[in-house]
């Protein structure tokens, strides 16, 4: 497989390297990490950190920045970071009002992180933890992932961080979006690790992986390829049945990473047209790669519902390399 | 076992996994996401490395080392588990006394409560635990402690996964023998072979 | 080939009403044609306009909003629209003071473009066209192609005309832009069109093609795979000999549609350490999606040596779809 | 010819443009962009479909109709080019008086002038322009347009392209018949089969 780099061992390094050369002025790297920190630091804000493992690129790091994350952990391909990178970001992000964590539901990420923060605690740094699982292609809650909708509580808890709330309001305004966002993946096509010679599986000409994570690793049910449309209505029943949609709701297509954005906003307008078939208030389509899987093709489906306060933080003004303002 | 001992045994592992690498990451594409191999042989690699600076350390402390250096460098979900079971091996290795079947013991038990995991469940655990106990029974019989590494390895092939990235496959997991449970084999074997060399 | 999808030909249409759905506050779709415009007009600024074949997403669209275009066509995949659309764009973006098209260089975008000129003036509308050629792989200039350079005479010129200046002044920086903007590509796989059945090019695992275009069309050479370094040696010593690199550069590495933004920026790494250590001045990297072609892997780099003028109109303050601020 | 005639030829241009759809997209994805064949038969389908509501116009009006139709339909390069060419023949057909002759050398120069290309450029120029040159020479021997459009076809094998997207190519472009030229043949062949209908 043919992959633009140099070392498979060292392509999340050279990655880092490249967006501090690029955005210099919104974030820097913290020396001997992997660690992405926002250059202009708020004294008594809560700090916010996120990160996993890479290959979801822009996440984490292109969420870092005014109104969103002060610092992201890119660990290897698809491999939670080692506890000792997230004591770096929590120790980078702390700017005297404790630091949350935002993390995806899989065990090396929720374990890592867990033991940061003993070390954390230790040295006098108080945290807290909220774990993102969207996934509902997972029946069993408990195992449930995280997965595209993780940037919206990205979002969420970075305004209200941004506002100087204590960091129990900004865990608690967290958890609230969490238990209103719920998402479902589709694969055309898996990804390809960059030291692998071989996709992760492989599909046939005729097949799509139904329920699909974000690591490449098999989802529900593989079944024939389906139109756009009909792929929407398959997301949406499921989705809809998790999230109250007798709210208004935001709704975020996400691409896989090589789901052209042409493909893209077609299913977007057909998942628009059912949401409204459904009289779903839709208040806002985010469309684009926000979490991706390198190159996987395919999609997920988001659905965020919202109340006044939520869709206020959500339209509040950011500034980060990949989300800049939800209003245009 | 000496600090020199515990050399031994992790360049042995670190052969091991080297040599299987491609196995321990080809287990993990069937149930995981494919990178077990590559997560165990940058850990090990990096405990190898960093020996020349434990040199003035006893056996503790390497052990404890060890951990530490596997919590940073594994990462994953595997990185706190053997980092969490070394940390507890060094701790009960402060006294000489049934160290091994004290911080086996140990090291099971913190790697169920970190990862919220139980016997069956189809994890590294099925290694680790039938260790422990086999070694809180007999003693540190080598022969025993291979034999329950290997079954316990194998044993995961017929279970469900419970925990980790193959629990999502539920049933279509059962048939495939789990990356942690092998790599940890590939320890406990190392282990053996240390322990045992000259022997015969 | 699977793509998410309900019909190849009515792709592009279905693109057109999930992208307005999306960002109906910025943008609007001309009732019964392909032509996306902007919602905000101007009184007696320069009308703005681009487009081309669809397949290119975000272009030409993605550009349309305060301080870029006024509006975009979108023929269909790679197929240059009409003149009639041409002419329908030209009509809605005209807002007193005539029209300024921005054309890449094909043979079907300039002589649709051109034809609808001249139907254009029969009806008093006074319009002006600038071609972009950017392209230095194809070495007999005339039939230099347009490619991601493209997106940075948008931004020239919309800036330029957002100060109400005259068409003859946007027309004059936006043709000093073009003669001081080059790109080259590379492509490590082949795209594949949604009518198509097969990719249009097949590339083994170890091949790459030199000078790849936008539209699927076979480059300059087929050459064995190199590292990202060497590629970005590659291109940048082809590009260098075209552009004063003695005046400080805008760089934009464009992925072409499923490279990774992990790749792309591993990418921009290796360029801005070969620019530095050729004295080359980088004012400012832009790394992404600009100008894809469908889900073609593979690279361009473009740089555009500025002078203060066009530094000024770079930084201007944008609001598309999806040029926000250079500032980030 | 009558409008009646016109229509014939168009529907007959359309069916053989359909039969090789496919011929034509690869033709063009070997020195194109693969959608020669979509782009000729939306154009000529759309002027099919358009018929019904062409039924009072004359000749003249009709072929500047068909004209102004493949220039919004087709699109791509070739959408202006047999746009520009059906215009000139309507606006020759104004007078009955050589109108053959006149319209195909006014089309052939318009064609020419739009693209900015000349005969052995690999275009569709080199089908228009002999067909053109025949009629021009010996009227409208529709034998002899038959082999004047095939030869130029065919010619176009044999050069390397000067225009359009397979100009990139250049020497890789020979070996290869150009794409519109052959679409042309097509249009041609369809005219000649329409006037010559019944005639054996
Ligand atoms: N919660 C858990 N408890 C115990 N062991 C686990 C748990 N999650 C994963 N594992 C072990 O970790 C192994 C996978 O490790 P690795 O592939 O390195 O990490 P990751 O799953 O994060 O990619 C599994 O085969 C399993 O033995
Ligand atoms: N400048 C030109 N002058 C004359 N004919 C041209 C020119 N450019 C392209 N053509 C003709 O158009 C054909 C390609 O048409 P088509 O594939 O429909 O458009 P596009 O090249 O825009 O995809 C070529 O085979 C050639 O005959
Ligand atoms: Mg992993
Ligand atoms: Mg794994
Ligand atoms: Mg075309
Ligand atoms: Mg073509």
């Amino acid at each position: 497989m043919k992959k633009l780099m140099n070392d498979s061992t060292k392509i999340v390094s050279q990655f880092l390297d490249g967006l501090v050369a690029s955005h210099g002025n919104l974030i820097k790297r913290l020396e001997g990490t992997e660690v992405i920190v926002r250059k202009e630091m708020i004294p008594n804000k809560v700090g916010l950190i996120s990160g996993g493992g890479s290959g979801h690129e822009p996440a984490h790091a292109g969420y870092v920045g005014t109104g969103m994350l002060d610092a992201a952990i890119a660990g290897e391909v698809f491999t939670s970071p080692g506890a000792d990178q997230f004591l770096a970001a929590i120790q980078a992000a702390d700017q005297g009002s404790g630091v949350l964590l935002i993390i995806k539901n899989y065990n090396g990420d929720v374990m890592n992180a867990e033991m940061a923060m003993e070390m954390a605690e230790a040295k006098g740094i108080e945290t807290a933890m909220v774990v993102v699982n969207d996934d509902i292609a997972v029946d069993d809650v408990e195992n449930r992932r995280g997965i595209a909708g993780t940037v919206l509580i990205h979002k969420v808890a970075g305004a209200k961080a941004e506002q100087l709330a204590s960091l129990q309001e900004v865990k608690e305004v967290a958890e609230r979006a969490i238990s209103n966002v719920r998402s479902m993946s589709v694969a055309l096509q898996a990804c390809t690790l960059p030291s692998a010679s071989k996709p992760s599986f492989s599909l046939s000409d005729t097949q799509m992986e139904v329920g699909i994570g974000i690591h490449g690793e098999q989802g529900m049910s593989r079944e024939d390829v389906l139109t756009s449309y009909e792929i929407a209505e398959l997301l949406v029943s499921h989705i809809e049945k998790e999230v109250d949609v007798t709210k208004p709701v935001y709704v975020l297509v996400n691409g896989m990473g090589s789901t052209p954005l042409l493909e893209q906003y077609v299913f977007a307008n057909d998942t628009v047209s059912i949401l409204k078939k459904n009289n779903v208030h839709v208040e806002k389509m985010l469309v684009g790669d926000y979490m991706t899987s390198l190159d996987m093709a395919g999609i997920s489906l988001t659905l965020f519902a919202i109340d006044e306060e939520l869709h206020s933080l959500l339209q509040s003004k950011a500034t980060t390399i990949q989300w800049t303002e939800v209003s245009q | 076992m000496n600090s020199h001992q515990v050399q031994q045994w992790m360049e042995t592992t670190l052969s091991l996994i080297k040599e299987n690498e491609t196995t321990l990451s080809e287990l993990d594409q069937t149930i995981g996401d494919g990178d077990h191999g590559v997560n165990m042989v940058r850990g090990f690699q990096a405990v190898v490395d960093e020996f020349p600076n434990w040199e003035q350390e006893n056996t503790s402390a390497v052990m404890q080392k060890i951990g530490t250096t596997l919590v940073s460098k594994v990462g994953g979900a595997s990185g706190p588990l053997f980092g969490t079971g070394f940390m507890r091996l060094g701790a009960a290795f402060k006294s000489e006394e049934g160290a091994w079947a004290d911080g086996l013991t140990k090291a099971a038990e913190g790697i169920a409560q970190r990862g919220k995991v139980s016997v069956g469940d189809a994890t590294l655990l099925d290694v680790w635990d039938p260790v422990a106990k086999v070694v809180q029974a007999k003693g540190t019989d080598w022969a025993e402690v291979e034999r329950a590494a290997q079954d316990g390895m194998n044993g995961t092939k017929q279970l469900e996964t419970k925990r980790g990235r193959g629990a999502l496959l539920k049933e279509r997991s059962i048939g495939h023998l789990d990356p942690g449970a092998v790599s940890s084999y590939y320890l406990f074997h190392a282990l053996v072979q240390t322990m045992t060399k000259g022997e015969n």
